[in-house]
């Protein structure tokens, strides 16, 4: 990670929880509860995505309050396979490279915040147009997804590469 | 001398394959489900049953082969049926994709090849 | 993770791949086919030690060659949990901390190399003893189980922490 | 004036209760395990099925409290029955770890509760 590249990730771990150090590999508040963070660095390779949705899922395995888990585990992975799945053929179409992903989980209200950071080709998301539904389309179902299931969804260019910001809130079991 | 009967038999065979995904269908995995299909197009296989019901993850590159599979059997005369996967998670992307209105979505492999049988003009 | 640190931990990697550049984080060969490594970082509570099992077994799913996967990767995960929640129990007994790991794969012949890093107290394995079998012993199940499961195990203590390294081989099915 | 019949009836109720980890059995959740063990044996319980067919994975920490449970109840005069994971790598480390001597292994739950049956002095 470049330099401006982990300023960058920085600023945006900031905006998750203001009382966070700037090192994300840090828990974010001084009590060590209140949040969370974990950070995962994998080949930018099809074979390897898999990892970064399992990772996320694992962070909030044992979370028992979650209401429905099976559903919302399942939308945090596909969003995030397919935000990895499109850097890893999009961003770097011609090139090798690595997929940094930061989760943070954060507590008043339950969410988790994804950080997804290429150093590949970045690309303008707003011209990329909705899928046509209910016709023989192949492709362009990945970002719908993408949006569709996450609660916020930001992208960003950063010097040398791009920055994919994932917000999903956790709904919490009303018996929990 | 005995008189000869002739009797013609002419046999019309259809094939109807099930091919049923039991891991994951993604990024990874699709082109080898893409070349299963083309293999089974290739010989002469037109009716196909997409069974889902044990695929528990799916991403917008396994969506994709799907789509392929439909048109490919569509070119050549024939047609696909989907089941539905067992997995929860999975039919809401079907739904939220519109999925289950571009195929035709059935419970089990025999509804879905019961469904050809009416379908199918032999 | 501190300088000194860091620098065992480049020097564990070079021993599993004399091609392999300092950086944990890339590739470790030129053309990146022949072997591939992430790393990972979590808090150390017994919350989230999950995630580094789950997380190896994540990277070697798509190995289709693998000779008896189920049993291969729930033995990684074990080994893998027995030695984090020993980090996070013992390692940092009395103080917070993190869990860095990294995880190389590499191929001819296929195994999977771990380095599970602490900054906690450290310890001297050699004076733990074997469980007692057959009795009704509630404790020291852990190590044994890691050395029985993996194919290598070494724990060194460097300056300020620990670093475990374990090696799996992979045995590679005759299917494939 | 009638003949009034004494009868005595004296009923003797032997609680085996049946405990089954239906997630992952370690160090996270065995501290929520020992607790749910405790307050049975508080309530009186002292003949426990540990069944473990359900239960995909398990730790050291997990097992340690199946050792606590195994004792808990001998001390209070009772005993305990495992019934074997489904789960094959499961299986392997209750063998590997020679549990499989140290608790009295079961195929099915009936089979341990038929098996207390025999033993239990009531
Ligand atoms: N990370 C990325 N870098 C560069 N281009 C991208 C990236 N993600 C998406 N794109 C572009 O947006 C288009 C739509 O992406 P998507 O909705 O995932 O559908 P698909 O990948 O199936 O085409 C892609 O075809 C690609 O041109
Ligand atoms: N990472 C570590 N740091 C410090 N001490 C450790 C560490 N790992 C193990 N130990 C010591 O070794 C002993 C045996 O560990 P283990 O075999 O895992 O059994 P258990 O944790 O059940 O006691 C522990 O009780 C502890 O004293």
């Amino acid at each position: 990670m470049n330099h401006q590249a982990s300023r960058e990730l920085s600023h945006l771990l900031d905006e998750v929880n203001t009382n966070s150090p700037s090192d994300p590999t840090l828990a974010l508040t001084p009590d060590g509860s209140a949040a969370a963070a974990i950070t995962l660095d994998i080949p930018a390779e099809v074979q390897y995505v898999n990892i970064l949705g399992a990772c996320a899922c694992a962070f909030l395995a044992n979370l028992k309050q979650l209401a429905e888990p099976e559903i919302t585990l399942y939308n945090l992975e596909l969003a995030i396979q397919e935000v990895s799945v499109n850097i890893a053929t999009h961003a770097y179409a011609n090139s090798r490279g690595r997929i940094h992903m930061s989760a943070i989980l954060s507590h008043q209200p339950l969410k988790i915040t994804i950080l997804l950071q290429d150093t590949g080709a970045s690309f303008n998301p707003a011209v990329v147009p909705q899928p046509h539904f209910g016709e023989l389309q192949e492709h362009g179902y990945g970002l719908f997804l993408v949006t569709q299931l996450m609660d916020e969804v930001e992208y960003k260019q950063i010097d040398g590469g791009s920055v994919w910001k994932l917000i999903k809130n956790l709904p919490v079991s009303v018996n929990s | 001398m005995t008189n000869q009967m002739n009797i013609a038999i002419h046999e019309n065979i259809v094939r109807i394959v099930t091919i049923a995904p039991e891991g994951r269908l993604d990024a990874f995995s699709a082109p080898k489900f893409r070349e299963k299909v083309l293999g089974l197009i290739e010989s002469g296989v037109k009716y196909l049953v997409l069974d889902l019901s044990q695929t528990p993850f799916m991403d917008s590159a396994g969506m994709a082969a799907l789509v392929s599979a439909l048109k490919q059997c569509r070119q050549h005369g024939g047609d696909v049926r989907m089941v539905w996967p067992q997995a929860e998670p999975v039919k809401r992307i079907l739904s939220l994709t519109k999925f289950d209105r571009v195929f035709a979505m059935k419970n089990s492999v025999e509804e879905a090849v019961g469904s050809f049988l009416g379908a199918i003009k032999a």
